[in-house]
């Protein structure tokens, strides 16, 4: 149980919670949030609600969330003083290199709408990062993330409902970029910087089945440093044309690849344990299933079958 | 310690508290969030021969008091788990149940023959294994196996008594609220000669999307738990408590230490708790102590003595 | 107008929100509530041929989402309902369907008959009466006739087969979720000629007094009605509705538009609306106008356009 | 929807909250309270909660309330501006007599526990009654009482556990009783004043099924004149032993009727409805089935099963 510090409405239907306690986690985890109904069996809603870490700040965690269903409903109606129940911090987050390593990399954070979030955390970290926030109508956060980068000039803000931020963003200008935000904007940027290309996209789109419950896989260790190794070992791989055969499922996807920046795209799905347990947040990769919230929240690019990053 | 020990099928229990099958994975999860080792049993994630990918599209849905899953059985497969997660898993303390699922006939006995075979290799070199099966022939998230198997008797029948035959490790068979008959399901599991039977799995059930105008579930059904099935799971396992003279273990809905007396006083010799798993990370602990206190504070030395009393 | 309406058994319906018997009386007393007139139809309180005092001891617990009660069929008998509450209910305007309960064959036929001498007898006269049977077949809170009936196909086809020879009335068959095979049960309905039929009734389930170790109910078992059905009920109605050709109509903790128009898109022509009556007193109206304004939002002229579509 | 406009904790775990509006009501009738949650299906409860009329206030109605059970204690959280969902007034109060007519009568109002709650309008109409008001360690609402009446001496307070505020009342002296309160008092203060009978209660006891339903029936308009007029009427009945057969089933119970006060006791059952339509809150009587919240919760003596008054 966890005492609310606060919890403010930034604009129309946008809060921000503070919660009073040592909550620690790395940038780009979550916590499964719920109000403290002493965990009745017969209260609204069943499931806790996953949100990711946003800030911590000199009173507790904050959490930066929209009123988005009934859930996030009832939160926002939570006053300081009242208690929330929180469990975490879950998941895998954004790579973390140290300032030292990560100066001379060129890094880009892409967040749309609520995408926004987990980006903060990021963006205080990697200080001298462009941040591009997209926003239609409500604008939220973005003093924030001023505050958090060294100048800021690197924060540009798209706001319009008709409009992508992505517009404003050349990905080749970037080593590596980390986004946040709907399925729709994750797959147009993963689109922009080469990782889909229609034809292997199908073939990569069979059912992996294998090791679906495997344990932390190699991916999960790699770093941005990692990346830029990878890039340089391909060579004229773009000539390779995939074979439908199975054993060519495990040839990744070169197409491109010298030029693409590193791509980490933090994806959602409904949750029901968080930690691991249930299965229920499964996503396909290109390795088999993976836990959104063991594995994930944050995938690398070439992992994700983005066809299949629909619907919830 | 007395005061809560149960026994399924020659198997001592510490208490009568287990982790539901799908909702526990196999223990490491939860034994980072708090200590594992005060439960009575784990029941792991259902397990099938070969691995399976389970169900694409949508996996959980909230309802009221309740949740749909359609995860379709997905699991790295009988000798994936033996050989990666089943240390872990036995290291953990409470007893170890594997949930055995299967396509067929075949895949049942292949699976509980390897299950089986396992155990025997361990014993020999002194090491924990799996030390009962449960056998789900109640699943109703994978369109082949599983559901069919679990609402028709006559269908059921030789899937218990070939597994029965190809297994010396103590064996209870998980029922479906989705049987026609679960008191004859469960009559006919003790005449096979199962060790116990566990109830209730998962209701067939739906939710539209209508916007969308389409099931949220690609498989259309799903399996609905949680306390809204409670009621329901309550009278069967009663019902069920009545007829056999082997243990029943009782879950559906269980949320609260008095949810568990309940099911105890219907007649069940021990619990399984599942979706409350995910309401409270610490359901298990909480379950169990709350169950010693609730017997001290009424002066009960043993649950054999409000066992079945209703 | 013609938006909502929908037809059962030759009745047309001005819409489909049908009030579920035994949660709404005979509308007297909803009808000193709202104007009940913009229902579609009432199901009466379950009638039985001779007047029941209904169940002792507690009548109503609480459940998560849910609710529990044993009533059991308490109702003034056909005669006095026929004499005492008819011409009232009649003049309130939506359909009027009689709810007919029974303990066995005879009482059921019997009952039907008198039903049915009345409404051509007011017909004669040119008055409103009993517009529609609905035989409720599956009453699990009464312990002779109802259940039984219910749960077994071969036992409930010479009661549907004897009723239909009774009656000229449209004649809707109610079904137990407790049915062993419920698509079996709504075919044979179909096959002997039943008009429509409604589901689901009540499922059986229990909860217990854990201080007092007994039920909270004299009869051990109650039916569980509300939203923490409607999953399960759901797929029931979607299961039944694929495999008759009549009219089906479906309910099962309906509380919303959204709840209605699932139960529509999974092939109901109509709707029942129990609890939450009791949760909302205005639910029927608010369920019509909601209904209209959500068509009329998204542009569908009828229902025909989205039943079934799941 | 009405917005709630003071609940204030009168005494531990008792409430006193006042509902704005013009919700009107007689003296014993009650409403379904419950928070407003839009009628939603998956909050918590499902059923509203029925509370009794304790005052109508300047700034609206007023109950007085115990937190019981977890609906209760959810009502006991809300604070002023928030709102609940009121339905009613249900249900047949206390019989009501114009000042002129009543002045005559010796009336006696007891109270045990919360069941002072729908009292207070009593004895603002009686103003000339005695009020007897039985706690066990807590009490509150005394000081309205006091104020209700004519003189405060009127109001007597008994506050312990282990004895009964039966024990400040002499029932002869009274020609009419009205009570609400614990089953068990009810039933003592039924028998103190001549309504039980060993061996006739049993005969009585005999299940009753005729016209279960039937309308508003005779007995419901019956006032404090008629049971007057009734005393008077019956002369020796005290001679006729009742005999088993089933027409001797319709003889009132007529031992010592002639000493006896009138006596109206409000009683308690689990409802669902509310206003009488499913049958969930039926009591048996000695003229069958009867609807706690449509003929009742008032309730003349001799119309009670007494040994069915056990558990809701
Ligand atoms: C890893 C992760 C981090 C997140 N971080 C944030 C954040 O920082 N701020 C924020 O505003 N939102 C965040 N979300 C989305 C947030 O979890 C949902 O908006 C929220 O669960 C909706 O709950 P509801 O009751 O308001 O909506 P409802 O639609 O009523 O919820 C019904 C069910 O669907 C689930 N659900 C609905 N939408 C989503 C969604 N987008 N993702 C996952 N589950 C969903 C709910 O958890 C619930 O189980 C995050 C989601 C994930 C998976
Ligand atoms: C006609 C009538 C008038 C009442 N007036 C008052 C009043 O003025 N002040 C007051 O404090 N209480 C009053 N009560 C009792 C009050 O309704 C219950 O205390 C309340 O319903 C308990 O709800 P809960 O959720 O707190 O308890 P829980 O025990 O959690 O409730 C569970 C279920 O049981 C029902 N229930 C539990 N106790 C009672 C009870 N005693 N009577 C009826 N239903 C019950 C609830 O309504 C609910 O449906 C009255 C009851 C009736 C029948
Ligand atoms: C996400 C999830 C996955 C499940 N997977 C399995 C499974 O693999 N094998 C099985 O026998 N039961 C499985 N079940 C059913 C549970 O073990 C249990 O029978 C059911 O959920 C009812 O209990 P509960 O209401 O306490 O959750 C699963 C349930 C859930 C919610
Ligand atoms: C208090 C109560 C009484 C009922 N009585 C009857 C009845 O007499 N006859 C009948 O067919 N169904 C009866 N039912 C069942 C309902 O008509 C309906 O089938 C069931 O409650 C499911 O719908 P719901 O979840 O909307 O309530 C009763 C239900 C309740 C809650
Ligand atoms: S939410 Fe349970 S495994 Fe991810
Ligand atoms: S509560 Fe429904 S009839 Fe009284």
């Amino acid at each position: 149980m966890a005492t609310i510090v606060a919890n403010e409405q930034l604009a129309a239907g946008i809060f921000r919670m503070t919660v009073a306690g040592d909550h620690r986690g790395e940038m780009g985890q979550f916590y499964m949030v719920r109000c403290d109904d002493g965990y009745r069996a017969d209260s609204y809603p069943l499931l806790s609600r996953p949100i990711s870490i946003h800030e911590w700040g000199k009173e507790g965690i904050v959490f930066l969330y929209r009123v988005h269903g009934r859930g996030t409903e009832l939160l926002s109606r939570q006053m300081a003083g009242q208690h929330v129940l929180l469990e975490g911090p879950f998941g895998t987050g954004f790579p973390r290199l140290d300032v030292a390593q990560s100066s001379s990399k060129r890094i880009a954070l892409v967040g749309g709408g609520m995408g926004v979030a987990p980006l903060l955390p990021v963006a205080q970290h990697y200080r001298h990062a462009d941040v591009y926030l997209g926003y239609s109508g409500t604008v939220f956060a973005v003093d924030s993330f001023k505050k958090a980068v060294v100048h800021s000039e690197q924060v540009q803000v798209m706001n319009d409902a008709r409009r992508s931020v992505l517009e404003l963003l050349d990905t080749r200008r970037y080593d590596c970029i980390m986004a946040c935000g709907p399925a729709g904007m994750l797959r147009a940027l993963a689109e922009q910087c080469g990782y889909i290309d229609t034809m292997s996209e199908h073939i990569h789109n069979e059912w992996m089945s294998h090791h679906s419950l495997a344990t932390a896989s190699a991916w999960m260790t790699t770093e941005i440093e990692q990346t830029s190794a990878e890039q340089a070992e391909v060579h004229s791989s773009r000539m390779n044309t995939p074979s439908m055969n199975t054993s060519s499922m495990n040839i990744e996807n070169k197409m491109s690849t010298l030029q693409r920046p590193a791509l980490y795209v933090s994806i959602e799905r409904r949750m029901a344990c968080g930690l691991g347990a249930c299965l229920t947040c499964t996503v396909r990769t290109r390795h088999g299933n993976r836990r959104t919230c063991k594995e994930g929240p944050v995938f690398r690019a070439e992992e994700v079958c983005w066809d299949e990053l629909a619907h919830l | 310690m007395s005061l809560l020990t149960c026994n399924i099928g020659g198997i001592s229990l510490r208490n009568p508290i287990i982790m539901a099958s799908g909702t526990f994975g196999f223990g490491r999860e939860y034994a980072q969030q708090y200590d594992v080792s005060v439960l009575g049993g784990i029941c792991g994630k259902g397990l099938t021969l070969e691995p399976r990918a389970g169900n694409a599209g949508c996996r959980v849905q909230e309802t009221a008091a309740g949740m749909l899953n359609s995860v379709g059985l997905e699991n790295p497969g009988i000798a994936a788990f033996l050989a990666d997660e089943l240390d872990e898993m036995a290291a953990l303390g409470p007893c170890v149940i594997a949930n055995l699922g299967g396509a067929n006939e075949d895949e049942y006995v292949k699976g509980a023959r390897q299950l089986t075979a396992d155990y025997h290799r361990r014993q020999r070199a002194g090491r924990r294994g799996v030390e009962m099966i449960e056998l789900n022939i109640s699943c109703p998230n994978v369109k082949q196996g599983g559901i069919q198997f679990g609402v028709d008797t006559a269908m059921a029948r030789p899937i218990v008594r070939a597994v029965r035959a190809a297994t010396d490790l103590p064996l209870m068979v998980k029922l479906s609220p989705n049987a026609q008959q679960i008191v004859e399901m469960a009559l006919m599991c003790e005449q096979e000669g199962a060790d116990a039977v566990s109830l209730v799995n998962t209701f067939s059930a739906m939710k539209i999307d209508i916007q969308r105008r389409r099931s949220y579930f690609d498989n259309g059904y799903a399996g609905l738990s949680g306390p809204a099935i409670k009621p329901i799971a309550l009278r069967m396992v009663h019902q069920v408590a009545h007829a056999v003279q082997i243990p029943v273990v009782g879950m559906g809905g269980i949320s609260s230490v008095e949810d568990a007396i309940e099911f105890i006083m219907a007649g069940a010799e021990a619990v399984q708790v599942g979706t409350h798993n995910f309401v409270n990370i610490r359901a298990g602990k909480m379950l169990v102590e709350g169950l010693e206190q609730w017997m001290r504070a009424q002066g009960i030395a043993s649950l054999a003595e409000i066992r079945g009393i209703v």
